[in-house]
């Protein structure tokens, strides 16, 4: 579920008589409107997660490097490429198991 | 556009009488003027020779006037294109309104001329035609059909009994971007960006490579309605054979890229105009591809799979991450998602 | 696209699954709860290119599959009868009512529209003084704040004619529900990262304590779900039952606090039904009584029967990962994407309509 | 009518995918079926040569069902007989839908059996459609657009050009009775009546009248919408030459002339189907009209009146009591009277 | 078709031509003051077949032709601003106000039907609860026990959603005009035989009586006009200017008792304005107070600018018969079928479209 | 004005709990429903003049007659013939006229 896509701050209105944040967003090239008011600190520039036309987080540019640093940190890095020539022949397997 | 007594289409403009009579030749006969062009009667004559081609389509597109293009050029473009996917080179076309009451004026001049020159770059002529008015709330503006009769190229041997595994499946440009296009300005899910539809019609490069590649061209096809993903099935179908598709090859342009993340559609299954499919022998694969790439509307060509002996009838993707998945035809009308 | 295209970077991805190929000792059974993890799965062709032994179970986790019927029939009710215009996400339509769905009340004349958001419909209330506008406001915990959003928008609008028919299902409840089911054999659960965004990690950890279950709360693009898959096996194959996060660049411990605050204004927790699942105590979240005046349920008198699901259909199993589709009797006979008989089989998601694909690849093959 | 698992028609139905096959293939393709019928492609090929006519129209009647017949066969008919007008045997149609959601299968399915027929009885074959859904109330349950093409008949020289003074007019029976027969049903004007829409296929009446008077025949026209007073008045325009009209030589039933006594109509102006009307030379008009009375839809013809020199571009009508008035075009749409 | 073959007999037709030119020795100027006696004289031919010494002058008798233009507007104003569905017969449709016709604002979207009777108005509105339906109920006393009907069938079932915008005109305040105009120079008149059907006769002995000018009351089929016209010219010849009544088989000499009592309910006298003759004291009827409710002046606020005719248009010479059409600067030019500036270029049997199509012959063949 | 033409009441019916007498009236071969309110004593096969939808008169076949005997009746019927052919002229000169 709750299909969230994450875009980047291009301007900041407010509506409601200055109640309400709303944000043009960017999304690789296109631009769609987002409510800002559950982000209260998001800002032109920032990185939002956008969910039906609401923006319901921040997107942590330190904790998204996380990811890539993973493998190297449990330490396995330096054995992977064999194990990726393995893999290409379980990969077809798998597939066939599908098909 | 000429002077007229009145701004918006009625009824009476269907009537068959005066005023059908006086928005005929206000001005729309003259624009599309050629030598055969309905005579005020009842059909077109003309003198064709061989084999013919003939195709149909009625164009319904909401909103009529969108980024890039509106629905006259689009009615044009598709018989045009639909006679080329038959390797025919089309020569006439027959052009059907049906008008909704209130259509102003403007409107329909503006798509009128949009007509007259998609047919004049096409090189077709429009040569017989047909007005109704359906009152207001029966229609959407404006529908049209065209249908068209072309030659079918002497070299031409476009056939589904042709194609063989082996064969390159191509795509003449990048993918979805007219869905897009007229998705960016639906109600409820509109959105801005810069994304013009790239609706074109494409029987002079079709030609071209006809003329180089003759019968080494099994099968074009347009990928309109249903997207790529359902003439692939199509394909298979018909074929009984199994097609293989490259994820990472298909060109599709960032910015469709991002809306079809932000509204959950896959690219396979949106709509295209200006673009082809083609299924061509394995031997002139590459050659197709590079002269295509320098003819028109054929500069972002790829091959984006093969056809193959394996799971028959069916259509798999290689992922970009190196995954499978079947391509199943759409079910129903794509339609944003919450999940 | 910045923090999607490099999560879907195939050599991070061959990097990860090399990983996962190399520590799986044994056979594993992990559910990822949200059907759009299931989607992402599908759609990038994962689940073939995992290691034989991991085995993911689709969960209930598509808020459109477990929306009830009589729910979908009320919605088709006010439609119909009560001349509303009813705005719906656009995969919620096609759902089967008991009679028939959205989509068809639609093409059978109904004023039905699709949104991408809960404050379009707003909008078109605000433009549509004389008429009813009535969200279907299906969703899980992600999509609460919005739907709720639209709610405060229409009280600040001043707007009479705005309700919304909450369909809201929360997560906690049902993974519990899962897990003490005996025949299910969950050995693991991906938590579902957008549901986590809004609502935080702590109401995961009395369950991982309780049950020493092991659960990574993860993203939904191809390395973060290999990443979370390989976080769940580190677990599983060292013995261990902890609650992990592998979306941290947008899940924080704490969830979404405004969120929280705005979900607490329009909302109430309360049992709910799920198709195919049945009452789950206090697995939903009704319109609040401050707020009643914009609950469709109380606005229009409207009594619907409930109405049986289909007796053939074993969806409860299928979303507990106790049977596979292909041991429904229904299943690519009477069952079809086209025709779904039961939850499973509805949104591309389901686990049923996954397979069906699958199968017909593998009937052609075989044939 | 095939076991469907729908009942009605919804916008899926037009995507292209996976339920547009459905649809096509329920039933649809069988029940049209022939050597040419759209070979899953794009468009049908033929070979046809010589001269030929090229015709289309769009139908967009209301209500669908009437009295007498439905949509399916006027869009049928209709362009089998545009085709024939033009001195033309015809050959293939092309046959577009353009189906509101919500149209229900069954009629649906009532609709194209009537194609079926029709398309049988006027020996055409359906060859290549189209068929787009569009959103309730953005469409009238059906439109239907067909296209045809034709081989002009050797011995056809149909041409206005031809027209002479002295000529004679004919029509081919009894006038106005579809117009009236819709205008029965429609709302806030419904009457009772045993009037019945005469759609007919025109074509093998019209062939055999080739056969025997070929050159002889100088126009051929079908006085559908604007009905016989607009046919004439375009006539006398393309010409240049006067009509005589003879009032009481109009052949039209009673219970027509009774419908437009009591709405204010005139039947001259009321659409016709089924009906045709000709130009002949004088030398032949009596032959041609006994040989027209003894062929199919003949039976009611008459000579109604004359082309002449005096009064050019002008259609003059002599009473039934003698007197004489200017037969104009229509203005506008014909419209109930209470005055 | 019993009652009217019988009266288009050619024989007949002849014998009374015949008649008609063996009696006329000088030339006589007749008015028919009925657009439908007009139209049936155009239509079959009649015109041209008299003696050239009579010349037939068109008078002011169509509803639709004489509606004022501020009257049209208010029914726009209904349909546009107002929401309404508007019902009306076709003729009048096609009418322009000030600014458009109905025919427009319905192509533009306003909710306008084409009834052939005011009692389908009262169905639609029955069967339309929550809309407004006004009836735009133009027409001369032939028609106003129909557009009564209509209030008294709504009255009866207890319709809120009824009313009529009334345009009602009545003939002898408007033959009294004619005569008093110094320009007109009407010798006879052929009464309007629908007219006193329901009025009977009485209303024009003392019209005669003061002017002394002969009257035949007439009905519509050539027979009748030809016998009317006969009779006429029989008194002119005569030097007599007496009442006859052509049109026994339905004309009575009180007229039609039930209709005036339903008339008398529903409607009263007022002063009322004629386009292109301007208003004639006691000539029209509205709503009763009693019907007060079910008059769409009084329900719906409208306050519309009066707006002045075309000042080149000649209209009220014409209705008077003391101009013909190609005397006006803008017939043909300016002003055409298509697009009428005056009231008698509007319908079929205004003078001015009458004699645009003749005229429209003439040039061609002077061509 | 006000088109109206005669028609043959096929049957009655009542409507409005009675209060209101509709008919089926045949024009020439078609039937069109007209109220009767206004005829008060018409009867099934009497012939009534209908005017949108209301019968507002019942028609006098024996004063019908009296059209067809008025030339006689003022005596004149014996010299039409000749004086038809006569008109026959000056009908084509009237039409010349207009055209
Ligand atoms: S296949 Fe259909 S019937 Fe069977 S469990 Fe799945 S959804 Fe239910
Ligand atoms: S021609 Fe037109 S402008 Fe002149 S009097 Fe007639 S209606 Fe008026
Ligand atoms: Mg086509
Ligand atoms: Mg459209
Ligand atoms: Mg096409
Ligand atoms: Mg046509
Ligand atoms: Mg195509
Ligand atoms: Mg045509
Ligand atoms: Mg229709
Ligand atoms: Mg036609
Ligand atoms: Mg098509
Ligand atoms: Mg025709």
């Amino acid at each position: 579920m709750c299909l969230a896509i994450p875009g980047k701050i291009k301007s900041i209105e407010y509506q409601y008589d200055g109640l309400v944040r709303m944000a043009k967003v960017v999304f690789g090239g296109i631009t769609k409107e987002a409510s800002l008011e559950m982000v209260p600190d998001a800002q032109v520039g920032d990185y939002v997660l956008v969910h039906v036309g609401v923006a319901i987080s921040k997107v942590d540019e330190e904790e998204a490097q996380k990811t890539f640093k993973y493998l190297e940190e449990i330490g396995e890095i330096d054995e992977l490429v064999e194990h990726a020539q393995i893999d290409k022949n379980s990969i077809d397997e798998g597939i066939s198991k599908f098909l | 556009m000429p002077q007229l007594d009145f701004e918006v289409i009625t009824l009476g403009h269907g009537s068959g009488g005066v005023l059908t009579n006086k928005l005929l030749e206000s001005g729309v006969f003259d624009l599309l003027k050629n030598p055969i062009l309905d005579d005020h009667h009842d059909g077109a004559i003309f003198q064709l020779e061989g084999k013919l081609a003939f195709s149909t389509d009625s164009y319904v597109i909401s909103p009529v006037f969108f980024p890039g293009g509106n629905i006259g050029e689009l009615a044009i473009n598709g018989t045009v294109n639909d006679l080329a996917m038959c390797g025919a080179i089309p020569k006439y076309l027959s052009l059907s309104f049906i008008l909704e009451e209130g259509l102003t004026m403007q409107e329909f001049w503006e798509i009128l001329l949009s007509i007259k020159f998609a047919a004049e770059k096409a090189g077709v002529y429009i040569v017989t035609g047909d007005t109704k008015v359906v009152e207001r709330g029966k229609g959407d503006k404006i529908f049209i059909n065209t249908a068209g009769v072309g030659q079918i190229h002497p070299k031409a041997e476009i056939s589904s009994r042709k194609v063989q595994a082996g064969d390159k499946i191509i795509v003449s440009g990048n993918i979805a971007t007219h869905g897009i296009a007229i998705m960016s300005v639906r109600e409820g899910l509109e959105f801005e960006t810069s994304i013009e539809s790239d609706t074109a019609n494409l029987n002079h490069t079709v030609k071209e490579l006809l003329d180089t590649f003759g019968s080494d061209i099994h099968l074009f096809r347009d990928p309109t309605r249903g997207g790529v993903a359902t003439v692939l099935n199509e394909i298979a179908r018909d074929t009984k054979l199994g097609i293989n598709i490259i994820q990472k090859n298909i060109p599709v342009i960032e910015e469709v890229y991002g809306a079809c993340e932000l509204l959950g559609l896959d690219p396979l299954y949106v709509a295209n105009e200006g673009v082809f499919m083609a299924v061509v022998s394995a031997d002139v694969a590459n050659d197709f591809l590079a002269k295509l790439k320098t003819l028109e509307n054929g500069l972002d060509a790829a091959i984006i799979g093969e056809v193959v002996e394996e799971h028959p009838k069916q259509v798999v993707l290689q992922s970009k991450i190196g995954g499978k998945r079947v391509i199943n035809m759409l079910v129903g009308e794509q339609l944003p998602r919450i999940c | 696209m910045k923090f999607l295209s490099e999560f879907r970077d195939p050599e991070v991805v061959e990097q990860y699954i090399a990983e996962l190929h190399k520590i799986t000792t044994r056979p594993w059974t992990i559910m990822e709860i949200c059907g759009g993890q299931t989607h992402s799965l599908v759609k990038n062709g994962i689940l073939n290119i995992l290691p034989k032994q991991i085995t993911m179970v689709h969960g209930p986790g598509c808020p459109v599959c477990v929306t009830p019927l009589t729910l979908i029939d009320k919605a088709l009710y006010l439609a119909e009868e009560k001349n509303v215009i009813l705005c719906s996400y656009g995969d919620m339509i096609r759902v089967p009512g008991s009679k028939k769905s959205l989509l068809e009340a639609k093409a059978s004349g109904a004023d039905i529209r699709i949104m991408y958001s809960p404050l379009e419909a707003v909008k078109i209330a605000q433009e549509n003084p004389s008429r009813e506008v009535v969200f279907f406001a299906v969703g899980f915990e992600t999509t609460a704040p919005a739907n709720a959003l639209s709610v405060l928008h229409a009280q600040r609008l001043g707007l009479k004619n705005y309700s919304i028919l909450a369909s809201h299902v929360l997560v906690p409840p049902a993974m519990e529900a899962v897990i003490n089911d005996e025949e299910a054999k969950i050995e693991a659960f991906l938590a579902a990262g957008h549901v986590c965004t809004i609502m935080g990690m702590n109401e995961y950890e009395p369950i991982v304590e309780k049950y020493k279950i092991p659960m990574v709360v993860t993203g939904f693009e191809p390395v973060d779900l290999l990443q979370g898959i390989l976080m769940t096996v580190r677990q599983l194959e060292n013995g261990e039952a902890k609650l992990e996060n592998q979306y941290s660049r947008v899940v924080k411990a704490e969830g979404n606090l405004e969120a929280q605050k705005v979900i607490a204004k329009v909302f109430k927790t309360d049992d709910r039904e799920w198709r195919g699942i049945g009452t789950i105590p206090k697995s939903g979240w009704e319109v609040s009584d401050e707020m009643a005046e914009f609950d469709a349920n109380k606005k229009f008198s409207v009594n619907i029967q409930k109405v049986p699901e289909c007796a053939d259909c074993i969806a409860g199993q299928i979303l507990k990962g106790i049977k596979k589709p292909f041991e429904c009797s229904q299943f690519g006979k009477a069952c079809t994407p086209l025709n779904p008989l039961g939850a499973p089989m509805v949104s591309s998601e389901g686990a049923c309509a996954a397979y069906y694909h699958y199968s017909e690849a593998t009937e052609e093959v075989l044939a």
